[in-house]
């Protein structure tokens, strides 16, 4: 599910450890894997994981410094506010979830011992006992009811207060179980407290600044919009780790920059690399790459209430002319997987792979536009840096639709309010999806009827109750059923065309080890700092 | 006087005496301006097109200046780019100059309020930084042609506002302005007749000097992603988006930092160079 | 080698900014024996500050000496190293700028100015320099000699520089002196002082000395003898005595008759009675913040009234700063008037130009004293002419390009001289032009602000000649200001004085051989005159210089 | 005379004062007219109208615009910068160790570009015409035609990634010697001086040249004076005035100007604070990183005038 290459096999896998073995250099056996047809790309996450494969057991001590892409005075330590990998990354490294999700995309528990429900819509958590906040005050419920709830306050601010709004009942049933009730019975209430921003904050904190946690690190120093270094904890609940000494966390939102701080030394670890700078690091000694296909997506949303969108033909003909291929090749340089217009990615256990995406035929595209009658008028498609890879997207697929005489008026604007001005908004706009955990986030927030985040405005109450029917179900594969119609819908129906999920790349020295890929994200689902090591 | 011999690098024609450095220059920047004119009908791809399944290729047949960062064909990007490079920094600097000139000038035959007035407001504007008044223009308007070339300009007007200003109160201090006034002349008079024949040298040479200085401050807008609609791109904005094949010594960033230098260093040699109207006939 | 300089066939190159190489000095030769003082007499552009210099070894940037010999004390300057040159400057030989004002450097102070020969020669120590130098300013009879090294050039006045400067020469007891032009920008009270005591100093020293200058009566006070130089080339040469009695040469001669005094024709007024032009009451003007009262701080015109008849011309004349110019802009509106009536042709004038009329405004025309600056070098000459013509007469291009003609011929231009630019005329064809400019508007008053100072004697005398003509011709009136006496007396009809901005009096130039006013007696004593004996004859009341000879 | 230049210089400081004041409702209009607000900033894309509204009704954002900005400027009497939006600090706070960044990497680069950019300046316009003349000026048209960002990323290539000589990043928190802090410091620097330098360089050699036409100048020759002492004693302190408004011209850029080289280098100085502040619409932030870079604007035109005035004993 991750670490997925197209057109890469295990055969291949071991031809190159076998090379490695007979002593090749790096070089030729990027010639050599080139010359087999695989993207650079490719080639050289695979040597990456070869060399992996002769790891070594973790040790202690070292001092770990990681550069992300963006960081501004609006960082914070407050998880419910969290907005950005910044922020994840820092929070991760200071508190505790009471779930996450696993590389295989399987939830475990954290903070909870356990989560039981017989109906979905009551649950019972029971705590882990002996973990202390880094204040030396024990973890209790109260704890975790006021860190759930704090999401429900208006004033908080929080980024999943839709989300949790669905968490109506907590009552703490002794000090170490909270019982939670939902309005309605939600399956994945697990998977769903493993967000980022259901971290446990100790009861009554007002200032986050200090970023009193049960997690691994203690927090050092915190300068928003500049860096922060935590240290070790050493009462650490969960034993022998974390092995690093101390972790600084720095954003370079330059990508060159940022690559070339890790090729001098300056850092360790480069968050999200631009695809083309994979041919330079592949030339220098020492540096790994780490490949991530979570569900991260850019989807180009044509709003289905309004002109062009209004018009069904419009929406087909687009469908044919984003010529998925060439953008996972040329825009993702083959870092990303052709997408089927439908949020839930392979990396998802619910993924319908039974489901086709639609083929970049220009001669159909050309034919539902001349249906629609729009052939020959400028339609304005809005992109943004903001959104990720959209503009080159946006490019490729102009140059198509002027390859058949439909103009498309590519309009960049600035990222910097992008979300409030543009998204939702615009008639023909990209939009950018994190991965979720699970297919109900994904269709509650994005296509139900009512969804917050409804990008094309699609709207089905066929969809709505299937939506209501999979949450409720503890039937695993009634659900998968479920959910696989769904996604089929929201593929044929929606107006959201989704060409790729897209993958992270991560580049580090070799020197780092225990870094492993994750659904929710790069950088380990941006959890890695406890789990790493730095090798002598 | 008696003619000696000819001396000095210089030669003549046409009544004007010009060096060869300055010729060189301006053969630059008159094949860049022939290039930005007819730039649409020579481009070998369109420049949206990807044409190479690699990216940041190399020269070769076909792809004369390789391939960019999504692989579409450089030659085309450059030689539009020179279309949006030059016309946008000469409208900009058109305005700019225009305006300042205009201001600097009324400013200094006015006098009064309306001079204190105009150079504090303009002084005022000086102390913003250009980038972040860029930064903040584009989120608050978008980016489009238009706001580009306003946005140039009004980064440039207290700029040329000073300098024709200091220039034109020189001037304003002469006798002949004092004939003009007693003539009874008018302000728009004044400033077109009087004293814009005496300054329009400097301030041609400060309009070249303002037009390499937007030529760069494009580019650095670029970098801060503002500037043309996509695909289309000036040669900052190509420089800024192939910055990554730099490692590579891709021609694809190599290409348009050499047309910036190679435009701006010209003007600049033509400005230092100009040719010069010869009028020492014997009295 | 009995002379101390010798200059034999001397040939000095520069190239024109079309990069055309013009020889400028065609082989002069000349010398000067130890302690005389030769004169370099000659218009401007003949070339005797470019010789001058040569005797440095120094030519200005574009020139380069081509040939010849310059023998200066036994060197030949023309052949030694930049470095063996500039240990003669300042030592052997000093020179002594035409404008002291420009020549120093306004940062520095004087006294550091002074002795910086000594510096750079290391020729004594500092405090040595400064005691030396306290003596040449005495000498020089500079006020206050022990604290005025202390000032900046700016807090000094011109007469006081230009003797500062040639302390600035002598303190490093040179051979030889350059004088170029060193009174010139002076007025005529001061020059006497000047001249009295770079004379005294020269002969106590027995120094030699070479005094470039265009105006004949003052080389005639202190020179030897004099060297006439035109186009690059020596036309004469001989003693000061032999020059001014028994000239040969064409030009020489030509230089003496503009010190002739010209006969006066007073104005054969046809009509019964002179009728007034422009009647002025009372006029005051200045500078500075207006007080309570309505006046300026600084009063530079303080209550003059004067009266012009028509066809009849008035002299306004007085020293620099005396306040003649500000009452010739008020006059004319440039520098509006704090008080006082301006009354032109029977009708009451508004002070300031904007509110005048165009007809007001084009009946009375000021020309200006530096026709490089009144003339807009980025136009021709015809554009320059004809505008008036546009604004005033409306005239179409056919009209005006006639009438263009015809003042051109008035002011006895080439017609061909139209297509040029101010900046190809000379110095005498540039005031024919602003002169034409004038005329185009067809005015009944011109008021001439020093017409005449910038222009060399020859010259100017030709311009006054052309005024008195197109006077008969167009029955004109004049205000003529001046510091020049002669210039007055040669033109006007009534001479006013004028002194720290007020009228001191007013006569007819008969009678300037007998001027009641004590300040006018100063000042009418103190024009040179075409003989040498005039400076050392010459007796002034100490008690005039001291009231009047502030500068 | 003392009294004097006293005047001058309270009469600069009035018009200083004025400057600045219309500066901070320029951008303070500028910013107004910005779309959206901190609240819709901060929520990004979860911000649905009811969440914005409740986040705008806990930070207070409810008063007019206008309002805050008087209020701010009431503060600004009493010295408080106010607190920033964003993140609930003193904007005091926020701005204190990057402006302190900004001062000492705009310092350096001052230490080294001046004198560079005058002794290239100043031989330069001493050999005029010279091969070395033409070099200089040549270079320094070249140097200023090369974008900023260009140079940046190159000197990294080159110093840091290749040669490993020097960090890609300057993290200020890791001087702790001089041989850090040159390391630190080496290529922004370096980046700076590239693109600040030109424009001194050339104005120097202007002015130089200009005043060493003066009559003065011609004197001291006359005087037999060297070379150097023409250029040094006579030309130079009259060509002060001219060349100290063109360095603080080219310095005035080191204050607000440095937006790229803080990104490329990763260096926590106020411009990067300034486009975060814009980003988030944090008006106290705005507003006092507005005033910081037109106060250092106005210092460093004020301080050129000042030196101005005391070079030239006419106008003192």
């Amino acid at each position: 599910m991750t670490d997925k290459i197209t057109n890469w096999t295990g055969a291949d896998d071991a031809m190159v450890e076998n090379a490695i073995r007979r002593g090749a250099s790096r070089r030729e056996l990027l010639k050599m894997l080139l010359a087999g047809g695989a993207a650079v790309a490719a080639g050289s996450m695979v040597l990456g994981r070869a060399t992996q494969a002769v790891a070594a057991t973790p040790v202690s001590g070292g001092n770990f410094k990681a550069a992300g892409w963006s960081s501004s005075t609006a960082d914070t330590l407050d998880p419910a506010k969290a907005s950005l990998s910044t922020d994840y990354v820092r929070c991760c490294s200071l508190y505790n979830r009471l779930t996450f999700l696993d590389k295989e995309g399987v939830t475990q528990m954290e903070l909870a011992e356990s989560f039981d429900s017989k109906d979905a819509k009551t649950w019972t958590v029971k705590l882990r006992k002996g973990v202390t906040f880094h204040d030396g005050k024990d973890l209790t419920a109260d704890d975790v009811i006021f860190s759930l709830k704090r999401h429900l306050d208006k004033s908080v601010g929080s980024k999943v207060a839709k989300i949790a709004a669905q968490m109506t009942g907590f009552k703490a049933l002794d000090k170490s179980t909270v019982e939670i009730t939902l309005a309605d019975p939600n399956a994945d209430l697990p998977t769903i407290l493993s967000l980022h921003h259901f971290l446990i904050v100790a009861d009554g904190t007002t200032d986050f600044s200090k970023g009193n946690g049960t997690g691994a690190f203690v927090l050092e120093t915190f300068e928003p919009g500049v860096r922060s270094v935590v240290t070790k904890n050493k009462n650490y609940w969960k034993s022998g780790k974390p092995y690093l000494d101390s972790f600084e966390f720095i954003a370079i939102s330059d990508d060159s920059a940022r690559v070339n701080a890790l090729l001098s030394g300056d850092i360790n670890l480069a968050a999200a690399i631009n695809p083309r700078a994979m041919k330079l690091i592949a030339g220098q000694q020492g540096f790994e790459l780490s490949k991530t296909t979570s569900g991260n997506y850019t989807d180009l949303n044509i709003r289905l209430d309004m002109d062009p969108g209004s018009k069904a033909d419009f929406v087909a003909g687009m469908k044919y002319l984003v010529n998925r291929e060439q953008i996972v090749k040329s825009a993702l340089r083959g870092l990303g997987e052709i997408g089927n217009d439908q949020p839930v990615s392979p990396a998802n256990i619910f993924h319908n792979a039974d489901l086709k995406p639609k083929a970049f035929d220009p001669d159909k595209a050309k034919f539902h536009f001349q249906k629609a009658g729009l052939l020959g008028q400028s339609i304005p498609v809005v992109a943004s840096d903001a959104a990720t890879s959209s503009i080159d997207m946006a490019v490729i697929i102009q140059a198509a639709g002027a390859d058949i005489g439909m103009k498309l008026d590519v309009q960049r604007v600035p990222s910097d309010g992008y979300w409030d001005n543009y998204w939702l908004k615009a008639p023909v706009h990209f939009g950018n999806i994190n991965p979720r955990p699970t297919p109900d986030i994904l269709f509650s927030l994005l296509y139900a009827s009512n969804a917050p985040w409804n990008e094309s405005q699609y709207k089905s109450e066929k969809f709505d109750k299937l939506l209501v029917e999979a949450r409720g179900s503890l039937d695993q594969a009634k659900r998968k059923e479920i959910y696989g119609v769904m996604q089929t819908m929201v593929s044929e129906e929606a107006g959201t065309i989704i060409p790729a999920y897209i993958s992270n790349v991560d580049a580090l020295s070799s020197k780092v080890k225990g870094l492993e890929p994750n659904p929710l994200g790069g950088m380990m689902g941006y959890a890695m700092a406890e789990y790493l090591w730095l090798e002598a | 006087m008696t003619m000696v011999r000819a001396a000095s690098s210089r030669r003549s024609f046409l009544g004007h005496s010009y060096n060869l450095v300055g010729v060189a220059a301006s053969l630059v920047i008159l094949a860049w301006t022939l290039i930005a004119i007819f730039a649409p009908y020579i481009v070998p791809h369109p420049i949206g097109n990807i044409v190479d399944d690699d990216y940041f290729g190399p020269m070769r047949q076909g792809l004369w200046l390789g391939s960019d960062y999504l692989g579409r064909d450089m030659l085309s990007r450059v030689l539009m780019g020179a279309r949006y490079t030059v016309g946008i920094s000469l409208a900009a600097v058109s305005i700019a100059c225009f305006s300042g000139v205009v201001l600097g000038m009324t400013a200094a035959v006015t006098g009064g309020w309306l001079d204190t007035c105009l150079s504090r407001f303009l002084d005022a504007m000086t102390s913003i930084p250009s980038k972040l008044f860029g930064l903040v223009v584009v989120a608050a308007v978008g980016s489009s042609i238009p706001v580009l070339i306003l946005t140039l300009a009004v980064i440039y007007i207290p700029g040329a506002y000073r300098f024709t200003r200091a220039l034109a109160v020189n001037i304003n201090t002469m006798d002949f302005m004092t004939v003009a006034r007693v003539r009874g002349e008018s302000t728009v008079y004044l400033i077109g007749s009087e004293i814009l024949p005496n300054i329009i040298r400097p301030v041609l040479a400060d309009f070249g000097l303002r037009f390499v200085f937007i030529v760069l401050l494009l580019s650095g807008l670029s970098f801060l992603g503002l500037g043309l609609q996509p695909p289309l791109a000036d040669w900052g904005a190509l420089v800024r988006e192939n910055i990554g094949g730099l490692p590579f010594a891709a021609p694809a960033v190599i290409v348009p930092s050499l047309a910036i230098a190679s435009l701006t260093i010209s003007i600049n040699l033509l400005i230092d160079n100009l040719p010069q109207k010869i009028r020492d006939r014997n009295a | 080698m009995t002379n101390l300089v010798e200059v034999r066939n001397l040939r000095i190159e520069a190239t024109t900014d079309a990069g055309r190489l013009v020889e400028i000095i065609k082989g002069v030769s000349l010398d000067i024996a130890d302690g005389e003082i030769v004169a370099l007499i000659g218009e401007s552009g003949s070339g005797k500050t470019t010789v001058a210099l040569s005797l440095m070894g120094y030519a200005r940037p574009g020139c380069r000496i081509t040939g010849g010999e310059i023998n200066v004390g036994g060197k030949d300057m023309a052949a030694l190293s930049e470095k063996e040159r500039a240990r003669s400057r300042g030592t052997d030989i000093a020179y002594v700028p035409q404008s002291a004002a420009a020549a120093f450097n306004p940062s520095s102070t004087i006294m550091e100015q002074t002795i910086e020969v000594t510096r750079i020669h290391d020729l004594m120590p500092p405090e040595q320099a400064r005691k030396r130098a306290v003596e040449l300013f005495r000498a020089l009879s500079l006020p206050d000699p022990e604290g005025i090294g202390a000032r900046y050039p700016h807090q000094v006045s011109g007469g006081q520089l230009q003797r500062l400067a040639a302390a600035m020469a002598l303190i490093s007891d040179p051979k030889l002196v350059i004088f170029d032009e060193p009174t010139t920008a002076l007025d005529v009270t001061t020059q006497i002082d000047v001249l009295k005591a770079f004379k005294s100093v020269m002969r106590a020293g027995g120094i030699a000395g070479v005094y470039v200058s265009h105006d004949l009566a003052v080389v005639a006070q202190i020179a030897d003898r004099i060297v006439v130089l035109k186009g690059g080339e020596v036309q004469e040469t001989g003693t000061t005595a032999a020059i001014l009695s028994a000239a040969k040469n064409p030009y020489t001669r030509e230089l003496l008759a503009a010190f002739e005094p010209k006969p006066r024709q007073t104005q054969a007024d046809g009509d019964s009675g002179p009728k007034p032009l422009l009647r002025i009451d009372n006029l005051t003007a200045g500078y500075g913040p207006v007080k309570p009262d309505g006046q300026p701080v600084i009063r530079a015109v303080d209550s003059v009234s004067l009266v012009v008849e028509k066809g009849r011309n008035l002299g306004v004349i007085g020293e620099s700063g005396c306040g003649k110019s500000t009452l010739a802009r008020a006059i004319a509106g440039i520098h509006p008037a704090a008080a006082g009536d301006i009354i032109f042709d029977g009708k009451q004038l508004e002070r300031a130009v904007a509110k005048r009329t165009r007809d007001q405004l084009r009946e009375m025309q000021i020309v200006f004293q530096y026709a490089d600056t009144a003339l807009n070098p980025a136009k021709s000459v015809e554009d320059i002419v004809s505008r008036p013509l546009v604004f005033y007469h409306r005239l179409d291009r056919q009209a005006r390009s006639k009438r263009v003609d015809q003042l051109l011929d008035m002011v006895r231009l080439p017609r061909a001289l139209r297509y040029r630019r101010p900046s190809e005329l000379s110095g005498g064809q540039k005031q024919r032009v602003n002169f034409a400019r004038a005329l185009a508007a067809d005015p009944k008053l011109i008021i001439c602000d020093e017409i005449t100072s910038a222009l060399d004697t020859v010259v100017a005398a030709a311009v006054i000649e052309l005024l008195k003509e197109l006077q008969r011709e167009l029955g004109l009136s004049y205000i003529f200001i001046s510091h020049d006496l002669s210039v007055v007396e040669a033109i006007c009809d009534q001479i006013m004085v004028m002194y720290n901005g007020e009228r001191v009096e007013q006569i007819t130039p008969d009678k300037v051989k007998a001027p009641t006013h004590p300040y006018s007696k100063l000042l009418f004593s103190s024009v040179p005159k075409l003989d040498p004996t005039w400076l050392d004859g010459l007796v002034r009341d100490p008690e005039l210089v001291n009231q009047y000879g502030h500068r | 005379m003392k009294s004097g230049v006293f005047n001058l210089v309270l009469k600069r400081l009035a018009v200083a004062a004025v400057t600045l004041l219309i500066v901070l409702f320029a951008v303070f209009f500028a910013t107004s007219m910005l779309p959206g607000d901190t609240a819709s900033m901060l929520l990004g894309q979860a911000a649905t109208p009811e969440a914005v509204a409740g986040l705008r009704e806990a930070m207070h954002l409810n008063d007019p615009a206008i309002l805050r900005f008087l209020r701010w400027l009431l503060g600004l009497l009493h010295g408080d910068l106010g607190t920033s939006y964003a993140n609930d600090m003193p904007v005091a706070a926020l701005i204190g160790g990057r402006l302190l960044n900004t001062v000492k990497l705009a310092g350096i680069t001052t230490l080294l570009s001046v004198p560079l950019a005058l002794t290239l300046g100043i031989t330069a316009a001493m050999l005029r015409g010279s091969l070395y003349d033409r070099t200089v000026t040549i270079l320094s048209i070249g140097v200023i035609s090369v974008p900023e960002f260009m140079v940046a990323t190159l000197a990294v290539l080159v110093f840091a990634v290749y040669l490993k000589w020097l960090p890609a990043l300057s993290s200020v928190n890791e001087a702790h010697s001089l041989a850090d802090l040159v390391r630190i410091y080496a290529m922004p620097v370096i980046t700076l001086i590239f693109v600040i330098s030109a424009q001194m360089i050339r104005m120097t050699r202007a002015a130089v040249i200009e005043t060493l036409s003066t009559p003065y100048v011609e004197m001291a020759l006359l005087k037999g004076a060297s070379r150097s002492r023409m250029v040094f004693r006579h030309a130079l302190p009259n060509a002060l005035g001219p060349i100290v408004n063109a360095v603080a011209l080219s310095l005035s850029y080191l204050v607000g100007g440095v937006i790229i080289v803080e990104t490329i280098f990763n260096y926590p100085g106020i411009a990067k604070l300034m486009v975060d502040a814009v980003a988030t619409r944090d008006l106290p932030l705005i507003q006092s990183c507005a005033m910081i870079f037109c106060l250092g604007y106005l210092f460093l035109i004020t301080a050129a005038d000042i030196v101005a005035i005391m070079s030239n004993p006419r106008l003192r």
